[in-house]
């Protein structure tokens, strides 16, 4: 598959393992595929419409072999690549299937073709662009500009920059709140646990469990429940700790504790 | 031009042409008129002297250029010893637009703009709960003074609160053809101006940008 | 220029004068010549008709004043719909004291701008296709900090994809009247090159602008 014009197979001699290893090291150079196609296209010396696409491709798939070879991580856009172009390569290679569907291997080719020739006119333009005369390089603006300080008026200032920036950071905020949980009807066990442990010294005899709601806990039902259950919670657990005890006179009666004597 | 032209023209041409005679007086005098005109200080002669080609004569260009700027909008002015461009006395007036003074909006201002922006019509009641904290009064006094937002149409709900939209003359200071022009979440991200990455198994952007997206169509579409 | 003297000129003489008629062209062409000397900004007619007095045709006084400053050592150019005075670009050997080091600009960065300027609107999609890479994080974001490209119309294709196009200061920088004007822009247009030509059996690629990883696998998926 290789192609003698650019890889020869191997043994290599140490020139060409040089040069390869030169280009394979420029591939950091190469914004991506179609510009390592590109590069390789010229070494065609053919005008970009007359390319051929199938040697082109065969180059390609050398090179990205010689990479392998050579041990040479290639993205993975490279390799994406390779394997279009290898299906690109037996499209064109094998005799049409008429009842395929889709873009023929030529049509395919030709697409291609297009691609690096934009791509080149474009990178051209580009350097045309360049070349211009430019300001505050080749030709300049007034470098006093006239200032008269008598009126003065004040002008805020805003970019588009700034006001996207500020809309990103609010978004970004309101992103992340239903990530962080909304505690502020949960009264965890953990709370419960702490305010039990605080304040169970206190009590001498038995207590009734409601009593140990915290503050403003008591009403809004969405947070009486939630207390209830933490505080509850929190008990059995001070009563398997052997802290407390517990008692409950029938089913549905008040619950009511007591610290444990020893 | 390239990078490497300009040296050469330096080195080269001028130096070459040295050897044998200054250029014409017209054309020193249109090097002292483009020195003058770029440079931020009055220029002496002696400095005239030293960045144009050798054997050039600065003092008697000076004189053919100011001649030529007599009674003209802008005067070849003497300050101390050295040379500047002015603009005629007489034309001060004109002058008065150049000075404002820039200032940079207020954080609380570009939030609640860009909240107004993205969300138009919004009222009050939004803005301060998108952004967690009340509106001062102030910043949308002040973004109404800068003619960037105005009141919308009163909203039917319950209290029927005003809205504020953004006007004219906001699209017209940042660029944009209309508000629907405003990046959506997911460029801005792309832009990296969102660093944040969603959490995994979240939903996903995607749906979160094409629903405001489809608010913000319905929104203009009046 | 004294202080005292101005206010004077600026309440009196225009006023007085615009109750009758506009002042004579040679006079509004002196007015336009003073502002754009005091400008390092282009200056727009609309801007020009503001600030001259009542009733003054500042574009006629430009075509006198451009010509005027023909073939001298700073020239009037047009920058989109605005104006402005420049030093002429043979002279800029002269101007090494004045040059101001740029950042330079990857190549990514240039192609990026190149395929906008010539392709606007552009939306990201399509220069991602055209390049055959990803716009990096930054590309973009530094050519709008240099005030060179901004956001232009959504396009009205699925998605609505937000599109770039270059700014008046892009113009200006590179001495053109108007994106027209771009240098092999007719060659480029007659050879097709500048059309948004679809990958044979494919969607059309500048409507796909949703997945932030558009360009190189979604341009080789089939």
């Amino acid at each position: 598959m290789s192609d003698p014009s650019l890889f020869q197979e191997d043994p290599v001699s140490v020139g060409d393992r040089l040069a390869a290893e030169a280009l394979i090291v420029d591939v950091d150079g190469f914004e991506g595929p179609l510009d390592l196609l590109l590069t390789l296209s010229r070494t065609q010396k053919v005008d970009l419409r007359r390319i051929s696409v199938l040697q082109l491709a065969e180059q390609y798939l050398a090179f990205v072999d010689k990479a392998k070879a050579l041990r040479i991580e290639l993205a993975a856009d490279y390799l994406v690549m390779a394997a279009w172009l290898a299906f690109l390569k037996s499209r064109l290679l094998l005799p049409p299937d008429p009842n395929e569907e889709g873009p023929t291997g030529e049509e395919l080719a030709a697409h291609l073709a297009f691609q690096l020739e934009r791509l080149g006119a474009m990178r051209e333009a580009a350097a045309r662009l360049m070349a211009r005369d430019q300001l505050g390089r080749d030709f300049f603006a007034r470098g006093l500009t006239e200032d008269v300080t008598r009126v003065r008026r004040t002008h805020y200032s805003a970019t588009l920059l700034d006001l996207m920036q500020a809309y990103a950071r609010i978004r970004t905020r309101d992103e992340f709140r239903p990530f962080a949980f909304d505690r502020t009807h949960v009264f965890t066990m953990e709370q419960a646990l702490d305010r039990m442990r605080g304040l169970i010294g206190y009590a001498g005899g038995w207590t009734d469990l409601m009593g140990y709601l915290p503050d403003g806990w008591a009403h809004d039902p969405v947070r009486r429940r939630s207390a209830t259950a933490a505080t509850f919670a929190a008990s059995l657990e001070l009563a398997k700790q052997g802290q407390i005890e517990l008692r409950q006179a029938e089913t549905f009666a008040p619950i009511t504790l007591r610290r444990k004597t020893h | 031009m390239t990078d490497t032209a300009t040296p050469d023209r330096q080195s080269d041409a001028p130096e070459e042409r040295s050897l044998f005679e200054a250029p014409p007086i017209a054309e020193q005098e249109r090097m002292v008129e483009a020195i003058l005109f770029a440079s931020a200080e009055p220029v002496t002669v002696a400095d005239l002297a030293q960045r144009m080609p050798h054997g050039c004569d600065p003092a008697e260009a000076l004189v053919h250029l100011r001649k030529r700027y007599e009674g003209r909008g802008v005067n070849v002015v003497r300050v101390g010893d050295a040379w500047a461009i002015r603009t005629a006395p007489d034309l001060g007036f004109l002058m008065q637009k150049e000075v404002v003074e820039t200032r940079k909006l207020s954080r609380a201002a570009i939030e609640t703009l860009a909240i107004i922006a993205y969300h138009q019509p919004a009222t009050r009641a939004e803005i301060e709960e998108i952004r967690g904290v009340a509106v001062s009064r102030g910043t949308i006094d002040q973004l109404m003074e800068l003619d960037w937002i105005r009141l919308g149409r009163r909203r039917m709900t319950p209290g029927r609160p005003v809205t504020f939209v953004v006007t004219p003359r906001f699209l017209d200071h940042f660029g944009l053809e209309s508000a629907r022009d405003l990046p959506g979440l997911k460029e801005l991200r792309a832009a990296g101006l969102l660093d944040n990455r969603p959490m995994p198994g979240t939903t996903t952007l995607g749906d979160e940008e094409s629903d405001e997206m489809a608010g913000q169509t319905e929104l203009f579409e009046d």
